[in-house]
């Protein structure tokens, strides 16, 4: 347990949640949304839990990525907040 | 899409890489009692695997690999390898999902557990896998693909 | 295989659900029977299970051979057995009205339809059972998601409901969790009667407080209890009859059974009417819901809508019996469970056979010819009607009951005014409705219709409508609200009585 | 002090059960309507004879009774046929035979729509009216008070015009209401008293109360009973549906309806509340004050209708309340009284009824404006009318002089001179307003002379018989049915828990 | 409408904050839930899983042993909502074969009229 | 104090993602928007559970077949870890019925907007 890269993560975390519900740009959005998850990956790591680190990064980085990527195709990219 | 052809690069690449991630993913499946994972991240790489050629090589190509009708009834046959297992262990007389009662000799309790495990997470790894691919596909249902 | 009966039910849903894609892939006309012979057999089971539990007191079944709180276990009590049973009944005849209409409404889509159905059922048998917070949780997705899926192939505009719905009911999901987070780091432990054993030695800890209340939001949300019912009236309007006539009647019981669950038989009875006295809360809330619901029904134009509208004042009587607190108002609000199960259900497949042969529901538009084409759906709904006026000796009456006399031992004469005050404003939306369809005229009649009206409206009447499927549950469904009504003291004595919390 | 011995029996529940039974057979005899009115007439008949045949044990004080099952944890749906259930039954039951005749002449005579819908509601609500009059408790007596109230609907609504809708609509409006608060009343005198058993003398036992909560429970059980008994500022329901057919207006709106909530009125004050309670929280007084109020104002509202059926329903108003009055007093005598004007109110105010229905059907008459001169080609009916008239404003030898005899002498028992005026003051406002009629009928001459004679003989005989009826029970309150037996035996045991 | 919504998040911000007030330290081995009994008496969860999943199940890692055994039907459960959701993309998503009603603007304008 | 404060800033880091996503959920427009805060609302709680279950000095909840079970306080609890990868399915099922959903919006309306969305339902 690594108190110190937990925190830093913490902030990246953060920073990155309010960048993809602020930016407009969805397809960006989805790209940070995508950071997020890996790094709530990385911290759950950290964290202890593996299985779960695990499955985020391959869940919340991967597939739930792809199937925003795919809503957004078939949809619009532009958002209006 | 029919107009831009896919980029042939990157076809290539996921041609070699997808292979590897079903491998990883079975692996996964298989090694979840002696390190992490388990069937949902197993199922869940080796639907990452076939979405990567599905989003290489285009739709139709990607039906020779796994045909979308499929979707459904393999999750449903997953998730029934898993409800299997339990009602195995059902009827032999145990409860539902007591791995201790299934019948297979030469195994001792904790052999079946572990046995009954394995079982259980490869419907797991089936089911996610049928049926992120088949969300996937019903996402891009009316896409105007080739 | 008796020894499992318990967990039976959900089981058996749960694999037919899972099965009907695979035997369905070549003919889809399976699907239908196979999820007609899976709820009959649920029927049956449940009522089985019932009868066990009468006679041996709880059952309790361990998942893996499991003991609590080290696996899951299902427990069936008084309580839980009765409203599984209410549930799977009411199911089952939703079921079979759907076999006329939803060929329809859903067209080419019965296998899913079909599987999600049996799915639902099988979340919401499994939240009543089971005896572990978590996996409530998880059967609570799978009802929920279920119930998102079946609104969202309704109308045009059924799936921003369902959206709607959804954000909403992730929410209520989310906060049960989390609730459930708290109550797991100050207890240590997921089994319901573990923690309820562990709980008094943790009482003042804040973190138990905040976890009761996020676990009633979370459950409040689903039972669309006043303030938070904003998704229910769209998702029932736009929602396709035969689902909206499966939701209404189920869906906001079984998280109202949740709470109940949570309420008196996690925290205690003494915990959520005083220490933290979330229980007036919820009663003052519902009393205002009541109302509420009453006024915005009778301004609807829709029947579905005012349906709706009237889901949330019904549910508000449930609120109101939860939040008494007292054995009365407990008994009133278990039996209204049951009574509104029915009578919901029974008004939506009355709804649903209108659609179908007239293709609208527009109240504005009904006349006295719909009764003469539907003459038993009309006296059905007029039986219904009644009853959630609450007129004796429907159904509907005895749960009013049950709460004023509640509401007066408690002391409190509000309550009692509103409960008398909304069964008024019932009647006067659904007399409203009755005065169209046995008075209005139709708008072009035809010559010779008055004149010879005894002859011409006899003809065929006893059966009338197109279908028997479409007529038999309705009937049955309604014509079994007088029964219930009649026999509602056996019903009290023989399955509410014994499960009083402790402490009332 | 004896206590009245009570037998198991079925008869109440076969009263109760005939006319319900009756009620779907007439609907699937719908295409038949001599088959209809020969259900009709039958179950009438037989339910006369089976609450007839109560009779002889009521008077010996033996009361039958007969319980259902348990409605909700400890309280029965019951039937109990004591002697007040009796009365009540038998003037009810009785009149539905004259009814039942009258209402085949008058819906033949008009070719009414819906006959078979009319018929069957009918019956229905007989059952209900004996199910209220044998009512062992308060919660059977909702029940069947409410299942009155919506059986009561269709016909009030019978005529389908928009004037008969609003009317039906406002009905409802009181009627369920009422029904609101009775139920709360029922709900809260349970939770007080622990059981809802109507007991001679109050149901309390010894409970003590706030004056607060006793005068609101009893406020809650005025509205619930005083709707249907039309006590004064509730009454507005009844004159407006006398748009309904005559011999609905006549049975339902004479007797079974309106004197259900009388006879709600009188079970409440002697059987739930007693006597005591009345007098100690001064109850009474306030009750009395409302009867007395209603039937002046009643009395001079009524002078004012020139619609005939909207005259007697004023009538029928203020006549209601002097059974509330009656009951009100809580004296031997004005009990008696009140009790008596149930019996004697119906046979005459029925007899008006199907004297204005009989007017309408042959004549197309409503306004008393038009009457001039109808007595000549109108007889017997208009000598029918006369009589029932007389009786209402308190001549002798009509019936209604010994009710009004006895309400004057339990005034005076009570002590209270202000009711004996209020009494001789209606009296002359009674004779007041149905003098001109009489005077327009028979001494006026028709502007044009009348095209038809009589009504058919259906409705006639039907008439000509209450009037004797109200004649006969003049000369002798106790002929037939024992009428003032039965009522001296019920206010004697709700006055001294004495059983005669 | 939208200060309410600020409300209603502040004021879940609160009630959050004072529950966490009362958590116990993170990593505190001594809490309540990582103990061996809990303060009823009955067994601990997470310290049974600790000792027994190998000697119960001969599989080293426990997360594995939880999820498909002691808790395995939680999981058949989880397996069951991904299927539902499945279903849910094909109820939803899939064309109709009759109803095309989103090609024909026409009708859909005829429809909003009555 | 620096105990308690050590003890649960991650737990208040938390509780400000859950606002953080909460306030996606109600405030945001756009439905994708509103999913991507759902996601973010889901991640956290998860985090809050798995936050939940560290113990310091404790390793990660697979057996080291060496040494065995001694201490029931050397493995982190897993009992957690086992819960959230069901929420983590959960989740996934959700977003998926979710973007259906939205899918199936536009098709009709043409716009993922919520306000536009709410217009063109009620002329239509």
């Amino acid at each position: 347990m690594y108190w110190e890269i937990e925190a830093l993560l913490f902030v990246f975390l953060i920073i990155t949640a309010l960048i993809s519900l602020y930016i407009k740009d969805l397809l960006a959005a989805v790209v940070t949304l995508s950071a997020f998850s890996f790094i709530s990956a990385l911290i759950y790591t950290v964290m202890g839990a593996i299985d779960v680190g695990f499955t985020e990064a391959v869940v919340g980085a991967g597939v739930t990525g792809i199937f925003f990527v795919v809503l957004i195709f078939q949809t619009s990219r532009r958002s209006g907040d | 899409m029919r107009k831009h052809k896919y980029n042939p690069i990157i076809l290539m690449v996921s041609r070699v890489v997808s292979p590897f991630i079903m491998i990883f993913g079975l692996y996964v499946i298989f090694h979840g009692h002696y390190s992490p994972g388990g069937g949902f991240q197993g199922g869940t790489l080796l639907a990452a695997a076939l979405l990567l050629i599905r989003l290489a090589a285009g739709f139709d190509i990607a039906q020779i690999q796994f045909k979308r009708i499929l979707g459904t009834p393999l999750g449903s046959i997953g998730v029934l390898i898993y409800f299997g297992t339990g009602f195995l262990a059902m009827i032999s007389g145990g409860e539902f999902l007591n791995y201790g009662f299934l019948p297979f000799a030469g195994f001792t309790e904790a052999g079946l557990r572990a046995l009954g495990i394995l079982m259980v997470e490869i419907g797991v790894g089936l089911a996610v896998m049928a049926i992120l691919v088949a969300i996937y596909d019903d996402l891009l249902e009316g896409y105007p693909h080739d | 295989m008796l020894h499992n009966s318990p967990a039976l039910v959900p089981l058996l849903l749960l694999s037919t659900a899972i099965s009907i894609p695979v035997l369905a892939i070549k003919k889809a006309k399976v699907a239908y029977p196979l999820a007609m012979a899976a709820s009959l057999l649920s029927v049956v089971i449940s009522c089985y299970n019932v009868f066990r539990v009468w006679g041996n007191g709880p059952l309790t079944y361990h998942f893996g051979g499991w003991f609590p709180p080290i696996g899951i276990e299902y427990v069936l009590d008084p309580l839980s057995s009765f409203i599984a049973v209410v549930v799977n009944v009411v199911a089952f005849f939703v079921l079979w009205h759907s076999s006329g209409i939803q060929g329809r409404e859903i067209p080419g889509k019965s296998v899913p339809y079909y599987a999600l159905t049996l799915l639902f059922l099988c979340g919401a048998n499994g939240i009543i059972v089971t005896g572990d917070l978590f996996n409530l949780y998880v059967f609570l997705e799978i009802f929920s998601l279920s119930m998102y899926g079946l609104i969202g192939i309704g109308e045009k505009q059924a799936p921003v409901a369902a959206f709607r719905y959804l954000i909403m009911g992730t929410i209520g999901a989310s906060f049960y969790l989390l609730g459930l987070g708290f109550l797991y780091i100050v207890t240590g432990s997921l089994n319901m009667a573990d923690v309820r054993n562990i709980l008094p030695l943790v009482y003042g800890n804040p973190a138990v407080a905040a976890a009761l209340s996020f676990m009633v939001i979370g459950m409040g949300i689903k039972m669309a209890i006043f303030p938070l019912h904003g998704w229910l009236p769209d998702a029932y309007t736009y929602a396709p009859s035969t689902s909206s006539a499966l939701i209404a009647p189920i869906g906001t019981k079984v998280a109202a059974y949740v709470i109940i669950r949570v309420l008196f038989f996690v925290f205690g009875v003494k915990f959520v009417s005083q220490s933290l006295p979330i229980t007036d809360l919820i009663a003052w809330l519902a009393a205002i819901g009541i109302l509420y619901g009453s006024v915005l029904a009778m301004a609807q134009k829709e029947l579905k809508r005012m349906l709706a509208y009237s889901s949330i004042a019904q549910i508000g009587y449930i609120g109101l019996g939860i939040g008494l607190a007292n054995p009365l108002g407990y008994i009133g609000a278990v039996l209204h469970i049951l009574n509104h199960a029915f009578m919901k259900g029974t008004l939506f497949l009355v709804a649903a056979n209108l659609r179908k042969r007239f293709g609208h529901s527009d109240i504005s538009r009904f006349d006295a010819s719909y009764r003469k084409k539907l003459p038993w759906s009309m006296a059905a709904f007029t039986l219904a009607a009644l009853s959630m006026i609450g007129l004796p000796p429907t159904a509907g009456f005895f749960s009013k009951w049950y709460l004023a006399l509640g509401a007066i031992d408690k002391g409190n004469w509000v309550f009692l005014a509103v409960i008398l005050i909304s069964s008024l404003l019932n009647a006067v939306y659904f007399f409203r409705i009755l005065e169209k369809v046995y008075l209005a005229p139709p708008p072009a009649p035809a010559a010779g219709e008055n004149l010879s009206p005894d002859g011409e409206k006899r003809k065929g009447s006893l059966i009338g409508e197109e279908e028997y499927s479409l007529m038999m549950p309705v009937v049955i469904l309604s014509f079994s609200l007088l029964l219930i009504g009649l026999w509602n003291a056996n019903i009290v004595k023989e399955v509410i009585q014994r499960i009083i919390p402790l402490g009332m | 002090m004896t206590s009245p011995e009570i037998y198991s029996s079925t008869i109440p529940l076969y009263a109760v059960l005939v006319s319900l039974i009756a009620a779907p057979l007439i609907m699937l005899s719908s295409r038949h309507a001599i088959l209809r009115e020969f259900w009709t007439l039958a179950a009438s008949i037989i339910k006369f004879s089976l609450v007839f045949m109560l009779l002889p044990g009521a008077l010996a004080g033996r009361i039958a009774a007969f319980t259902f099952w348990e409605i909700s944890p400890g309280i029965s749906l019951a039937l109990k046929a004591d002697q007040f259930g009796v009365f009540f039954a038998l003037i009810a039951s009785g009149l539905w035979i004259l009814t039942s005749i009258y209402s085949i002449g008058y819906v033949r005579g008009l070719k009414e729509r819906k006959q078979t819908r009319y018929f069957a509601s009918f019956a229905v609500c007989l059952s209900a009216t004996i199910g209220v009059a044998f009512a062992a408790n308060l919660l059977t007596f909702v029940f069947f008070y409410e299942i009155l109230t919506i059986a009561t609907y269709p016909l009030v609504i019978h005529k389908e015009t928009k004037i008969a809708i609003s009317a039906g609509r406002k009905y409802l409006v009181y009627t369920l209401t009422a029904g609101a608060l009775l139920i709360a009343a029922t709900a809260w005198t349970y939770r007080i008293a622990g059981t809802l058993d109507f007991r001679a003398g109050g149901l309390f036992g010894d409970a003590s109360f706030s004056p607060a909560a006793i005068t609101a429970l009893f406020l809650l059980f005025i509205g619930g009973v005083g709707v249907k008994a039309a006590v004064m500022p509730l009454h507005s329901w009844l004159p407006a549906a006398m748009v309904a057919p005559t011999p609905v207006s006549a049975l339902l709106h004479a007797v079974a309806v309106v004197k259900s909530g009388v006879f709600g009125v009188v079970r409440v004050v002697g059987f739930v509340f007693g006597p005591a309670l009345m007098h100690q929280f001064g109850l009474n007084i306030f009750l009395a004050t409302v009867a007395g109020v209603t039937i002046i104002l009643a009395s001079l509202l009524a002078f004012q209708q020139d619609n005939l059926k909207q005259r007697l329903a004023y009538s029928t108003v203020g006549h209601l309340s002097y059974i509330v009055l009656g009951a009100a007093l809580l004296s031997p005598a004005s009990l008696t009284g009140g009790l008596l004007h149930i019996a004697n109110h119906a046979t005459m105010k029925i007899t008006l009824f199907f004297c204005a229905g009989a007017i309408y059907v042959r004549h197309h008459k409503e306004k008393i404006s038009e009457l001039d001169g109808i007595g000549r080609v109108m007889p017997w009916t208009m000598g029918a009318f006369t009589v029932g008239a007389v009786g209402l404003a308190g001549i002798p030898p009509i019936s209604g002089f010994v009710s009004k005899w006895q309400l004057g002498l339990g005034s005076l028992q009570a002590g209270e001179a202000l009711p004996l005026a209020i009494l001789v003051l209606s009296g002359l406002l009674n004779a007041g307003y149905f003098a001109p009629i009489i005077y327009r009928a028979f001494l006026k001459t028709p502007p044009v002379p009348y095209e038809h004679g009589e009504a058919s003989y259906a409705m006639v005989i039907p008439l000509l018989i209450t009037a004797l009826l109200s004649l006969l029970l003049g000369l002798n309150p106790d002929l037939f049915f024992h009428f003032y037996r039965l009522a001296a035996a019920v206010s004697g045991s709700i006055l001294g828990g004495i059983v005669p | 409408m939208k200060i309410v919504n600020w409300l209603l998040l502040i004021s879940f911000g609160a009630l959050l904050i004072y529950a966490s007030l009362g958590l116990p330290n993170r990593g505190d081995g001594d809490a309540v839930m990582h103990r061996e009994k809990s303060p009823a008496g009955s067994w601990g969860a997470s310290s049974y899983y600790i000792r027994n999943a190998y000697r119960d199940a001969e599989t080293l890692n426990m997360v594995t042993v939880i999820l498909a055994d002691y808790r395995g039907y939680d999981t058949l459960g989880e397996e069951t909502v991904i299927l539902t959701a499945g279903l849910i993309c094909y109820l939803v998503l899939r064309k109709r074969r009759t109803n095309r009603d989103d090609k024909k603007p026409l009708k859909a304008g005829a429809d909003a009229q009555t | 104090m620096t105990d308690f404060i050590f003890g649960h800033y991650v737990y208040w880091s938390i509780i400000a993602l859950l606002i953080i996503g909460l306030y996606g959920m109600i405030f945001k427009n756009n439905l994708a928007k509103k999913l991507i805060g759902m996601t973010i609302f889901q991640v956290s709680i998860i985090m809050f559970y798995v936050a939940s279950a560290v113990k310091w000095s404790a390793t990660v909840p697979v057996l080291d077949p060496v040494t065995g079970v001694v201490d029931a306080a050397k493995y982190i609890s897993p009992l957690q870890h086992c819960l959230m990868l069901t929420a983590i399915v959960v989740g996934v099922a959700t977003s998926g019925v979710a973007f259906s959903l939205a899918i199936v919006i536009y098709r009709h309306y043409k716009t993922l907007d919520e306000s536009v969305l709410m217009e063109r339902m009620k002329s239509s």
